[in-house]
């Protein structure tokens, strides 16, 4: 089967996400881990609007939409048919932050709680993209969005933190729980195999950056993901059981690296530099830095 | 042609569409330099970096959108992006 | 959009009605894309998508061989197209007038990036005489502010009169 | 055999006899007893399904809508709030050809928020694509059920149905009831066949969205289904006729109606409150009849046509209101008659519990007689 | 002063000019650039409201229902999945009398999934007790929202409203639009005044439930405000056409339809390339009117009925489905003119957006007249 | 404002709740720590059902009921609301855990994201009682409803651990989560007194045995509650800003004490004893005894 | 409900058809509740609740005073009254005839809880004559099994005696 | 009587319904033994036990449901519960 996989490109070329699309290459990716003993669940937004306009599918496994929110649901639906039937299909939702951390949280609190064997994978763009950029849960701290825009009485753009799903499903009892990027796709297959053969609702949230959506260049896609976790501002972590695991570890560089690549962020160096801002931004960082302990620690030369 | 019921398509079709006309920059491989690593094939969201028959790797144009990703990864330099000529 | 979003608020500027309208897609970035434009003199009701229009522009040339870019338009037509190519030739209809237009060079020039639609609007107004160069200085002034008013102005003004030298 | 038995339970019953693989609901008052009673039967081991205890009705029909697009056969049941909230995936059910069948206890939607019965829940729905069928007793209610598989699951129709009967006034009611057993059931009902499903081994994207150069076409596609589901309903319920001597095979039912000057036409548990009104009209020298809606979606409009030639007048008990333009049904009926010259009037009535006597229907009779009509009746006007 | 703008902004303008208080509403294609263009007034300083961005739609609804309830002018907007999504807060906002304006950018509902306009999703609703005004340009729908405000909000009518307008057809279209300026629309719509509200100075429980004893009168009193509204945007389109110029005070609207044979019926947008066609058919000798419908909640039958005296055939241009039963605007035409003897032929057309031309408007008159009609129109049927 | 509070029965007798009814009680006890200065929000469930048949309302403060699943957004509204207007009310949503950890998980996750000034309570009777007993996501392991009857095929009833609602909702951030339980009316008004007091979304999940539902004399409720705090299946305790704190210390009973009392746990006992699930149950106790260290220990007599 | 239902069970029992169902509400456990029964010799169809019984029982005679429990019973009816008082006495319309019987009393002996359905059932057939004694014991033994069966049994028998002296 | 506009009613009318008829035991208190802790008062769920002018507890009998609560929790062991009588 592992040789199978690697070969076959089971997410086929012809589909319509811009050019760069991080969430295109975890479309990818994900079938790569999964191979074709799979039932894909999607959630409305930007990956099903590129990838399925009838008739032109670009998955080659079986593969159901029904809303935006409900993927979850239909897993369930889905993991009970195959049980009673004794299939032996895995079951993967595959749904945007938006769908994830926002409108469909109902349905996966529910399905989580029940304890079905279905793997969800939320690729995070960090916005509704599909719809034009708007914020969702999952926009990071100062973001600059459609609905969260800047301006005299917003000058910091979206004035949230990010929703913080993994520690959320983790508090559901789900048995793996990871992050992932598309800046180390070997990691991301890694974890799709492992929860796809855990038994149980696993959780996986793979960083996708999105060039329309945040504003940089399309050939900067996995650089970006890179950087994100090379400033701390994206940590890629397991939850096993509960406990916090393998948290990856990095020389961090100063936030302002990452920030100031993305139009989105803009706002925090034009048309002035926003020092108070970028602080409050270094110090998610840093508190990602401390709580997950991915500093690596410059070894004290020996003596 | 019929519909298919509730919306539902066999998959293929996708191919039909040849996103290669969206293309602005095309990617150039220079299989001197190339070492195989495979990186460009693994990271290209279209899924259009392929190896030969030579075990080289080259994009399919059909699809490619042009995007660069493939250029950034290289380890080796070994892929251009030069501007579309059609 | 903002092409035809230009034109018709140009042409309202000059004292006639404009209607102007994408064709609705849920093409991502890269995509190629179609807008509308109607003028009238009276008030505009209709909704229809255009099937035969009076005039064209083509935003980038390299689709000309994917897409009939010129399906429907009739002799007495005109048609902009933006290239680099002096020499473009396609199968227009018959009757119908091809104008040339470099607008990605001038608007590199002008501008500083490839954003080559008030470019074009300047070409537009030259070929086709629906728009004033008043009109169209005054949207464009309406619409940007500072120096980029300003350029983008220049842009426009490069192609209405290299157009309008041809025309 | 005939057995005093409750309705959720003659429901609970029956459904357990179509044998579903995948059942989901949510409690909701007045459905509850029938999705206990299968919860039970499922503890029991006397059905051999999933239960999936969901935290929504949007969930639970979301889960029947996968399980059945993984080709299981699957049940669900709700009513009011619950399904105005599920209101979503219903049009999506529907459009995607799942042959879900779901009961709905019928009650009023709110605000006010009301346990009691009418039928604004399902009438609310009318445009989603879902068959209705409706039953006036509990014996209906459990025949209706079978039916309703057979029909969704032709290959030639692939549509949901709300199975539905009056909340309380029938869910909680003891009667009579016969109940096909294990094995007529299944003389009836085939396995389930999934027209096609989700399945590793033959891949296929399901619920892809719809371009303007498509989406018409698909929604015709589902009316057509519709239409065709007419004949299939009177063929699965003459089937039914012959099989277990009780016939459904119209969409509609007249009672007394041959020589009737004015027809009541009503859907529903009133039905049989009517009957007994109508027989005392009779009695007392008026001619008038009853004509009974089975199916309101499809809805039988060229057969209300038929059914209704002769009379003279027409009296719609609508135990719904469409807000600012009156009943659904009244309208509805309205639109088929028009042209046949026959005067229709409308009235909303019974909405959220409000009893029904016979004399009520004497008294609706009169009105239409008197050419009053398009009102609520039964209003408690010391209250306004 | 007449502007060339997008339609969206045109809305987003004139909705700022109303001073919401608490606006909340959940982006879906194609409302979104009103309610990002709310969000920038708002991070602007230009509008001084709270900004609520919801987890979903059904937050927004219910997010909009509380501050409304507690004193405050409300704004929503949605379309499509987002509304059906909602349609339980839908039903519950009327019952509760909360005077709230939420545009619609209409658009198809799935399954398939659709982002493109019809007319289906707030049809779906059209029992909910929500009134609901369509417009045909962008001029119309800016006006529509003062007119809303005024009659929602008006305390013998306390019900909330459906402000529509076509999807991209209308939202995403740049034409010149005249918005009056916030001192006119200040002099136009008075500020709020709630009719109660939670206020623990004044104790009251809202939103309690009605046993049968109740439930029907309090429904019949949300059908008596539906009623009043009649009047109540009579007299408001006559004040805005006093203080404006534009006369809005007809539920509905006759165009050439004076001695017209034949009257065409629409809603929205498609009025715009009617009329256009309609011009052309008068040009080549057809006597042919339109007749459109702008509040379609409360339905304008008696309207209907005066507004086509004379007219002997009628086609109604049904932006939906009623899948089992046609379209729900021919179907409440019919009832309407019931008994009248004119001809009325039904038409499903330009759903999920499906463009519509002038000549297929002459070719819908041409079926009428031939008496074709209840029927999908522009089909392509070579995708069947 | 303390007197005040003291004298003035807010919540009124002629409610319909049966007798001996725990959110009954919760209810009193309620607005006896918020005082008049109050909006209070319900959802669908008994205690609104028992206190607001039109036009007898029990209620002598603004209350508002809009659904089973969305008092929390109906809070926000009334928040946004009121902060606009400059108004003083605090703002307290009263639900039933079938509405709180069930159906209302969708607009509680968006309020506590938002942020919003208001206080969550759940009254957690342990399942859907207004309906007739079924089993909700806050329903204990091992608990017959309706909907998860014991049978062959399932001797032990709710197959499914309680959903950790409070540290679900501390993992959205809220600065203050609490449990409480009737059986320390005291400690439950107090809790509502710091909820409300303290800025952003506050939870506090109190514990309300129901009588008929759970199968006991009327008598009764306080008896069980404490029996629930005394064998550690019920833990009292608070999270303040994501850190656990002052859980509640007792002298633990066994489990069974507490499960042979109540008709719901009958089956463990009657007609054969399930010793496996007892057991199982009185693991959850422990468990909880040990994550938040709330056994006494005997101390060891002085030396 | 169940006892309304079990008169309903044994009255199918004894060959005639019955409907039974209660009066919908929302009280909570505690509250005063009623219920609904018809029997007929042709299936029902009526769905209205009952306005002008002509049999009712009462299980708690505390409730007389507080709500009008013999409201539309008209001469010739027959209420049974479940109350330990010999004397009960209470404004009965004329000519509805009251057979008193301490069920509560009954029930606890019989059945050691005080349920008193099946207490009131015996009472009931042997007041009314609509349910033959054997139809009713079949229906509880229908319903009952083992050794609460004979109970259930006992205990209607005994309000049957009871009441067959009376009547 | 008019209905409440949107089903919105003030306080005050739950008092109308007399809960005490659902009663089937009544609790009865002993002054003699009371300590005044007013626990009754505190877990009543009907809210009617009242201290009254002489700073003794007694329940109000027209909305006592006759729970028992108050008897259980009462430190003094000063409440009986007796069988109503009517
Ligand atoms: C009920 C409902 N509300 C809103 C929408 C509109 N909508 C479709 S996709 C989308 C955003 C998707 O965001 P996300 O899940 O993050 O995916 P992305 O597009 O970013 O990949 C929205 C708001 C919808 N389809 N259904
Ligand atoms: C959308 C919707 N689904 C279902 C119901 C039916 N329903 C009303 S209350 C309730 C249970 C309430 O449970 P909980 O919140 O725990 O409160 P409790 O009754 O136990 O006090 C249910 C299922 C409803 N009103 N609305
Ligand atoms: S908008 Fe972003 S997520 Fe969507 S297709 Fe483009 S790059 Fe991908
Ligand atoms: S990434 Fe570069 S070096 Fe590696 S295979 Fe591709 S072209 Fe060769
Ligand atoms: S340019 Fe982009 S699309 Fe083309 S081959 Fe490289 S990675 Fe793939
Ligand atoms: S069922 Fe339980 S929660 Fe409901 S009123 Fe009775 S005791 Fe209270
Ligand atoms: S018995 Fe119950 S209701 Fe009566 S006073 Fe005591 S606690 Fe209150
Ligand atoms: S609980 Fe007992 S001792 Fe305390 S006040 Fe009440 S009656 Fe007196
Ligand atoms: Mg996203
Ligand atoms: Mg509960």
């Amino acid at each position: 089967m592992a040789e199978e996989k690697q070969d076959v490109e089971l997410f086929s070329a012809g589909h319509r996400a811009c050019g760069g699309c991080g969430p295109a290459l975890a479309a990818r990716l994900l079938l790569k881990a999964t191979g074709k003993n799979v039932i894909v669940v999607a959630s409305t937004g930007c990956m099903e609007v590129f990838s399925t306009p009838y008739p032109e599918t670009a998955w080659e496994v079986p593969w159901i939409h029904s809303l935006f929110e409900n993927a979850a649901a239909v897993a369930s639906g889905i993991e009970a048919s195959l049980k009673k039937q004794g299939r032996s299909e895995k079951i993967v939702c595959i749904c945007g932050d938006g769908a994830t951390f926002d409108i469909g949280v109902l349905c996966i609190s529910g399905a989580f709680e029940r304890g079905h064997d279905i793997t969800y994978i939320c690729y995070d763009n960090e916005a509704y993209m599909n719809t034009g950029i708007q914020r969702s849960g999952a926009t990071p701290y100062g973001a600059s969005t459609t609905t969260s825009p800047t301006g005299t009485c917003a000058p910091g753009g979206n004035p949230l933190p990010k929703k913080d799903m993994p520690a959320i499903l983790a508090a559901h009892g789900a048995p793996y729980v990871a992050t992932a990027s598309i800046a180390y796709p070997n990691d991301f297959v890694k974890k799709v195999e492992r929860a796809i053969n855990t038994p149980g609702p696993c959780y996986i949230q793979v960083h996708t950056p999105c060039c329309t959506g945040w504003g940089f260049e399309s050939r900067d896609t996995i650089a970006i993901s890179k950087l994100a976790i090379n400033t701390g501002l994206w940590v890629n972590y397991e939850i096993v059981n509960g406990v916090v695991e393998k948290a990856k570890k990095v020389r961090r560089v100063p936030v302002e690296e990452y920030l100031e690549k993305q139009k989105r962020f803009r706002h925090l160096f034009r048309p002035a530099r926003q020092d108070a801002e970028i602080a409050k931004i270094q110090a998610i960082a840093d508190a990602n830095a401390e709580k997950f302990g991915i500093d690596i620690k410059l070894r004290k030369p020996a003596e | 042609m019929a519909l298919g019921v509730g919306c539902a398509a066999p998959p293929g079709k996708a191919r039909d569409n040849k996103t290669g006309s969206w293309r602005v920059f095309r990617p150039v491989f220079d299989p001197e330099t190339c070492n195989r690593c495979g990186m460009c094939a693994l990271v290209c969201p279209e899924g259009c970096v392929h190896e030969n028959e030579e075990g080289m790797f080259e994009p399919d144009l059909d699809y490619c959108k042009g995007c660069g990703l493939c250029e950034e990864v290289c380890p080796k330099k070994s892929i251009r992006m030069e501007k579309e000529e059609k | 959009m903002t092409a035809a979003e230009l034109i018709a608020f140009a042409a309202f500027e000059g004292g006639v009605y404009a209607q102007a309208f994408p064709a609705f897609g849920v093409e991502r970035r890269g995509a190629p894309v179609q807008a509308f434009v109607r003028f009238s003199d009276e008030k505009i009701r209709l909704r229809s998508q255009i099937y035969e229009p009076d005039y064209i522009i083509v935003q980038d040339s390299t689709l000309v061989g994917d897409v009939d870019v010129f399906k429907g338009m009739k002799a007495g037509g005109i048609a902009i197209v933006n290239t680099e190519k002096a020499d473009f030739d396609s199968n227009v209809p018959e009757g119908v007038k091809v104008y040339i237009v470099d607008a990605t060079t001038i608007a590199l020039e002008e501008l500083g990036v490839p954003i080559t639609n008030t470019t074009l609007m300047g070409a537009f107004a030259a070929a086709t005489g629906e728009i004033k160069l008043e009109s169209l200085e005054h949207a464009l002034r309406n619409r940007f502010s500072g120096s980029m008013a300003d350029k983008n102005v220049n842009a426009a003004k490069r192609a209405y009169n290299l157009i309008g030298g041809a025309a | 055999m005939m057995e005093i038995m409750e309705g959720s339970h003659a429901v609970a019953e029956i459904v357990k006899r179509c044998r579903p693989q995948v059942v989901s609901a949510y409690p909701i008052t007045p459905q509850t007893h029938i999705v206990e009673d299968l919860a039970q039967m499922v503890a029991s081991c006397e059905l051999d399904a999933e239960y999936i205890t969901v935290e929504s009705e949007f969930s639970a029909l979301s889960a029947c809508l996968g399980a059945s697009a993984a080709g299981s056969r699957v049940y669900s049941a709700t009513t009011s709030q619950g399904l105005i909230l599920m209101a979503e995936v219903c049009f999506n059910a529907a459009g995607m050809r799942l042959p879900i069948v779901m009961t709905i206890a019928n009650r009023s939607l709110g605000a006010p928020l009301s346990i009691w019965n009418d039928q604004q829940d399902t009438i609310a729905l009318r445009d989603s694509g879902w068959l209705q069928f409706y039953a006036e007793d509990n014996q209906e209610i459990a025949d209706l059920h079978m039916i309703a598989y057979k029909v969704c699951e032709d290959h030639d129709i692939l549509l949901p149905a709300f199975v539905c009967f009056d909340g309380f006034i029938l869910t909680h009611t003891y009667e009579p009831v016969d109940l096909p057993s294990q094995e007529e059931v299944d003389a009836y009902l085939p396995a389930f066949t999934p027209y096609h499903r989700l399945d590793a081994a033959k891949p296929l994207s399901m619920g892809m969205y719809a371009t303007p150069d498509y989406y018409m076409e698909f929604r015709y596609e589902i009316d057509r289904a519709m239409y065709r589901a007419r004949d299939a309903f009177i063929k699965a319920g003459r089937e039914f006729g012959e099989q277990f001597g009780r016939d459904y095979s119209g969409l509609v039912e007249g009672y007394r109606l041959d020589d009737a000057d004015v027809a009541l036409i009503a859907m529903g548990s009133i039905c049989g409150t009517v009957k007994d009104a109508v027989d005392e009209m009779r009695d007392a020298g008026k001619k008038v009849g009853l004509l009974k809606i089975r199916t309101y979606r499809p809805f039988p409009g060229p057969e209300i046509v038929e059914a209704l030639k002769g009379v003279s007048t027409v009296a719609v008990l609508d135990k719904n209101i469409s807000l600012g333009n009156g009943g659904a049904v009244g309208t509805e009926v309205k639109s088929a008659l028009y042209g046949t010259g026959i005067s229709v009037y409308d009235y909303i009535i019974a909405l959220g519990g409000r009893d029904v006597r016979k004399r009520d229907i004497a008294a609706v009779v009169d009105l239409a007689e008197k050419g009053e009509g398009d009102m609520f009746y039964g209003l408690r006007t010391e209250v306004l």
